[in-house]
């Protein structure tokens, strides 16, 4: 067991230091940039640092897995305030997606072009009357020639309004059995045939969208995976969508804003942080994080090592949100009277009480989630009727 | 011992709510929740008229002289409908006014606060959360200077009952008055931030325990509209669990849903009793009604919150979005939860007032 | 609304008062004996103020209901020590059900003999393959004569080994639908096809116990409603188990002891009870006891004024049950080290918070309630499968 | 980075698995524990033949010289089997004896306690749970008087390490040393409360980074013991709602149940890492180990006794008896969440060190 580097690793570290160094900040000193950060992640990709699971022909660095490389990186460009490459919204979802299912063409076309961002994608599951059951899905798809002519309409697509691209299920096999009949479909959203409403979610912050197909078209290769099978495909994509790592770094990042928090608001004359039940609640929240930690960490290494992960991988997106809930909570205990007023310095945790509750319902809600460690990591029997899919 | 409503008060319940369902649909309270910041005057005048206001103002001065009971069975009426009027402020510095006025300052008020004809605030909060008597810092008799924050409906009000060190003044809007509108997550119910600069005060006579006990009736009040949001939240959800389908039948026949359903309605629905007695102490049981009312306001405002967190949840998608009339609730929660200070402070003060 | 008395009731609690002085305590000084309690609940049932609901003729006071007197009774005769006429065990469940469902005959055998105590009651519904599905129930009775022959087994049969009789639910039609096969009987357990097995429970204390029948027997005439009607018999029964009054007065004494704990035990040298994160839920818990009495206040004047008592019909035992447990944890974070410590102060509380836990199963699982209250107060759909029955 | 176990550690396991198996079966468990009030000597020595208390002895005194992790996950098992050995007791003592004695303090036990010869044990309790350095009050040091509670196997122990007012000091069974037995409510590790009476003792020349490092290990150790009886209540209660049948289908197959059951296993499973890192953090990271160890104990003893609450759910009526294998579970979580003070404690300290 090595959770450190050891010194066999000093000079990797050394050399990313090194290229950081010399790549960035920028030389014209110019952080925003959109093409200084396009510069500098092909350099990094160049490298190996960045994208390392994605074969060069692709536009990544084809790096073999390697948990404690991917750490420095990690370290390294986060101290430098370097980007991280990080795909934005849902796009994350399609590549992994697209490497195991999509064709040598689909990957030639989609991948490169989503990791520099020029592709920016929208997940089109959920349908007004079909959230967690994608059975009932009603937007379908017929082959015409060499297109497909999409009608229906699809909702919780979130950033649609900002995608260019939406991987989509719908149905093409009307007389096909549930499993049979629906299709995973990539879709040019920049057409006549879509139109993309906004809604407005709570917190006021638009994220969501409804997005309508009218006639809309794809071509017949943008079809992923067989016929009548996007089911199976997209379980792949629910699979990367509950990954634990994006969401670790998310809470770490809460957890340090949320000791910021109670350090610095007054409760009763005194820093919140030294009043006894904020102090011990603060305390039993980092000892849930600690625990998603060094499990993702476990997992991390056991799925590197080919080893079973275990009854722990269904686990990670409930166990963040339950974090997110009770981190908002203890927020909102510290926030006090402020808690009401969204232009005082409250407002960011009235937004995160609120954007708590929509990692429960997001990507599958919790209720889906917790049939999904019954079924898969408990071994329970499914439900007479329905279950996770 | 007789603990239910009585005829009188069943047939006031039922003239507000056909009053509410006529003018305060769902649709009306997003349109005033997306508009300006204001109250629904039409509403509120149509609830004045109904003698809302009056229910707790002496029979001498224009009031029904009724009770706090009768008061607070409205506001939980008032929660259920998210009725955007200033209804708690309002009412909450009309109990102060005819607890601790003075017989001039009686005669002057209290048949215009019954009529709906002036427009009372309260004015109670400041910096870290000091909310109660004995907290006050702002100072001041003849003049008045300091800020008060979160007072509700600021802008539009007429009276300001301020809490300060020297107990309760009354100020009237105008000279030295100014008061600047927050952006607050509760759209219905509007707070500022207002600031006396040497304003004219008039002092009011009410002793400790009259000041105490105003408080106690805001508090009451709160938990009231607590009661009556958090139990609608749990309509709302069965409802939606009723008639939305999944997997081919609706999910409120899903286990897991439904005993959701059941844990939220088992927190919610046992609330009535504690606040009803909050209110029937506070006007019968006077050695009782200090402790009850801390604890009705510490635990309705609280189970409130969770309701509405409940309700996003058990709505999934919809229920998170600004369309729907989930986070209405939710921002009402929010404020009862946090005006005169969090559940906490007030479970501290009821152990004290146990004598624990 | 008047949760207090008036000046119309002084004279009923001065007529109280004025009789426990003249009949509590005993003559003989001697608060223990049995003969002294018997004769004392006699002469309180003549003047009306222990067993009201019951008829005279079955040994009652037969009273109009009145909760402002039947308070009083029970606040002055508490104040005075003086036996309250408490049918102990399960026999408080059968009274009312033998006064919904039982004949003149069986009212008459059995009421005023359980209510001297002369009858001791246990439960007979749960198997060992039937907990809270009473419709796969397997032990079977033949009407053979005049008489029934009981086979089979229960278990959970609280107090069996200290009672004389059972009431139970027996299959008696084979051949008949779940709702039509099972009646509901009375057995006397003193015979020779009867053995009673004390099982011990967690907390060391013997309490619940199986009751094997071999070929047991009892008169056909101790049929209590319609044969193969037992099921709805048995709902009147249930009933009255979930009912609250009785569980208030417990979770009130609880609080009480909680109270005495947090103020009697030191923590870092001061009273616990000054521990802001104790003190604080202290309240909160206190804020659900009262909750839960103002409302079964509320419910109990509603139900005896004919109105709806609402969905908290269903509720009470649920409460009551978290209420138990939320007191348990707290008690034990209050008792510290001695938490592990049979023989010191904190037994009673160690005791306490497992009892807390028998709540959670005893009539009708937490499960079961929560589809109660589901299905009964908040009119969802029954579950596919099973329900609350 | 390599967070995961090596095959010698996959080995250990396997190989003391197979030993429980064979002598600590559940029958074995119930007898132990209806028995008189001692631990099960023939499964004790197995376990010592097989070198699991000589983990953590240096190489040059009879032991493996191995690292905590490796004691660590060998507690994870004892706990799932609730084995009813003084392991716990043991070895936190024989940790702190290599860590704190002296030259001739190694040599003279050291073997003995790596081979099991003799069976040492840790008395650090006091009063108002005083458990830890600077928190013990009782003093002396060529001779010692005073009294420690809930003292592991004190009855049967040779070696007592206790903590006093000026450090860890050594006493030998004998002379002024009167262990009485509690009737605890973990009757697979008895406590007793052990008074020394003009004892004999040897200061031991630990320094304070040395006992502070002696009690973190013992922290581990029962955070370990916790995940593993917790796991264990999570697969038991699975396996029950596996194959209990009501209303003709499993009870597993109910999603009431069976989001419960999830709600257990997200609740336990996570604390693996949590221990494991602790474990690590302590043999490798020195400036982490403090707050790590604080923190798994805190964490794991906290879901452990709730494991065991939901485990009696799980199982109805049953898991509610004597005769059940739960009762055990949940009274070693008693002890677990008690000794060395109780979680809140833990979180407080792990406040502290984490500088906040």
């Amino acid at each position: 067991m090595d959770l450190g580097f050891g010194p066999e690793f000093d000079g990797f570290r050394a050399e990313v230091k090194q290229f950081l160094a010399e790549n960035w900040p920028p030389a014209d000193g110019d952080y925003k940039s959109k093409e200084n950060e396009r510069r500098f992640v092909l350099a990094a990709v160049d490298r190996g640092y960045l994208h390392r699971a994605v074969p060069k022909r692709f536009g990544g660095s084809e790096q073999a897995p390697d948990i404690a490389r991917a750490e420095i990186i990690r370290e390294e460009f986060a101290k430098a305030r370097a980007p991280s490459g990080r795909i934005l919204g849902t796009g994350k979802l399609v590549v992994p997606t697209l490497l195991e299912w999509g064709t040598e063409e689909q990957c030639a076309e989609f991948i490169a072009r989503t990791l520099t961002g020029e592709i920016r994608w929208a997940q089109g599951f959920s349908e007004p009357n079909a959230g967690s059951d994608l059975a009932s899905l009603r937007t379908r798809a017929e082959l015409v020639g060499d297109e497909w002519v999409i009608n229906g309409q699809k909702i919780w697509s979130t950033g649609a309004d900002r995608a260019t691209h939406m991987f989509m299920l719908v149905r093409t096999e009307p007389d096909a059995g549930k499993h049979d009949a629906i299709s995973y479909l990539l879709v040019d959203l920049r057409q006549p045939g879509v139109t993309v409403r906004p809604l407005q979610q709570m917190t006021r912050l638009p994220e969501f969208c409804e997005v309508f197909f009218d006639d809309a078209r794809t071509p017949a290769g943008n079809l992923v995976g067989e016929r009548g099978k996007g089911w199976y495909v997209t379980r792949s994509t629910l699979k990367h969508e509950r990954s634990g790592i994006g969401g670790l770094t998310w809470s770490l990042s809460m957890m340090r804003d949320l000791v910021k928090l109670a350090r610095e608001t007054q409760r009763n004359g005194k820093p919140a942080i030294e009043d006894p039940r904020i102090r011990s609640e603060l305390a039993a929240i980092d000892g849930q994080l600690m625990s998603l930690t060094y499990s993702t960490y476990r997992a991390t290494s056991h799925a590197v090592h080919d080893r079973d992960v275990g009854s722990f991988a269904t686990m990670p997106k409930l166990y963040m949100t339950d974090l997110a809930q009770r981190i908002g909570k203890l927020a909102r205990d510290i926030v006090g009277d402020d808690f009401v007023d969204m232009s005082g310095p409250g407002k960011k945790w009235i937004e995160r009480f609120m954007i708590s509750l929509s990692m429960s319902i997001a990507g599958g809600t919790s209720n889906i989630q917790r049939n999904l460690i019954a079924e898969r990591s408990l071994g329970l029997p499914r439900d007479a009727r329905g279950g996770t899919k | 011992m007789n603990f239910l409503l009585s005829d009188e008060q069943l047939a006031l319940l039922d003239a507000l709510r056909g009053l509410l369902q006529d003018k305060c649909d769902p649709r009306r309270v997003h349109e005033v929740f997306d508009g300006d910041g204001s109250f629904d005057a039409g509403l509120w005048q149509a609830i004045c008229e109904m003698g809302i206001p009056a229910i707790m103002v002496p029979e001498g001065q224009g009031g029904l002289g009724l009770k706090l009971i009768d008061l607070a069975i409205a506001a939980e009426l008032v929660g259920e409908y998210a009725a955007p009027v200033p209804l708690f402020g309002h009412c909450a510095a009309t109990i102060a006014v005819a607890l601790c006025g003075s017989d001039a300052q009686h005669a002057r008020w209290l048949p215009k606060l019954a009529s709906g004809e002036a427009l009372a605030t309260l004015a109670l909060g400041e910096g870290d959360s000091r909310w109660l008597p004995g907290e006050w810092e702002i100072a001041g008799e003849a003049r008045l200077n300091g800020k008060k924050r979160l007072v509700p409906h600021g802008l539009e009000a007429d009276l300001f009952i301020v809490g300060t060190a020297s107990g309760l003044v009354l100020v009237e809007k105008g000279e030295g008055v100014a008061a600047e509108r927050l952006d607050g997550a509760d759209r219905t119910r509007s707070l500022d931030t207002v600031t006396f600069t040497d304003a004219p005060a008039e002092p009011m006579p009410g002793d400790e325990a009259s000041v105490a006990r105003s408080i106690d009736a805001a508090a009451v009040l709160l938990a009231a509209d607590a009661f009556g949001g958090a139990n609608h939240c749990v309509e709302m959800s069965v409802e939606y669990a009723k008639v939305r389908e999944q997997y081919g039948a609706p999910i409120g026949s899903f286990q897991g849903l439904k005993h959701q359903l059941s844990n939220m309605a088992l927190a919610v629905e046992p609330g009535r009793g504690l606040y009803w007695y909050a209110a029937h102490a506070w006007d019968d049981l006077p050695e009782k009604a200090r402790h009850a009312a801390a604890q009705a306001k510490a635990h309705l405002t609280d189970i409130y919150l969770q309701a509405t967190r409940d309700t996003v949840e058990a709505h999934g998608g919809i229920g998170f979005t600004w369309e729907h009339d989930t986070h209405i609730y939710m921002k009402r929660a929010m404020l009862d939860w946090a005006w005169l200070g969090q559940p906490e402070k007030h479970r501290l003060r009821a152990a004290d007032l146990a004598g624990w």
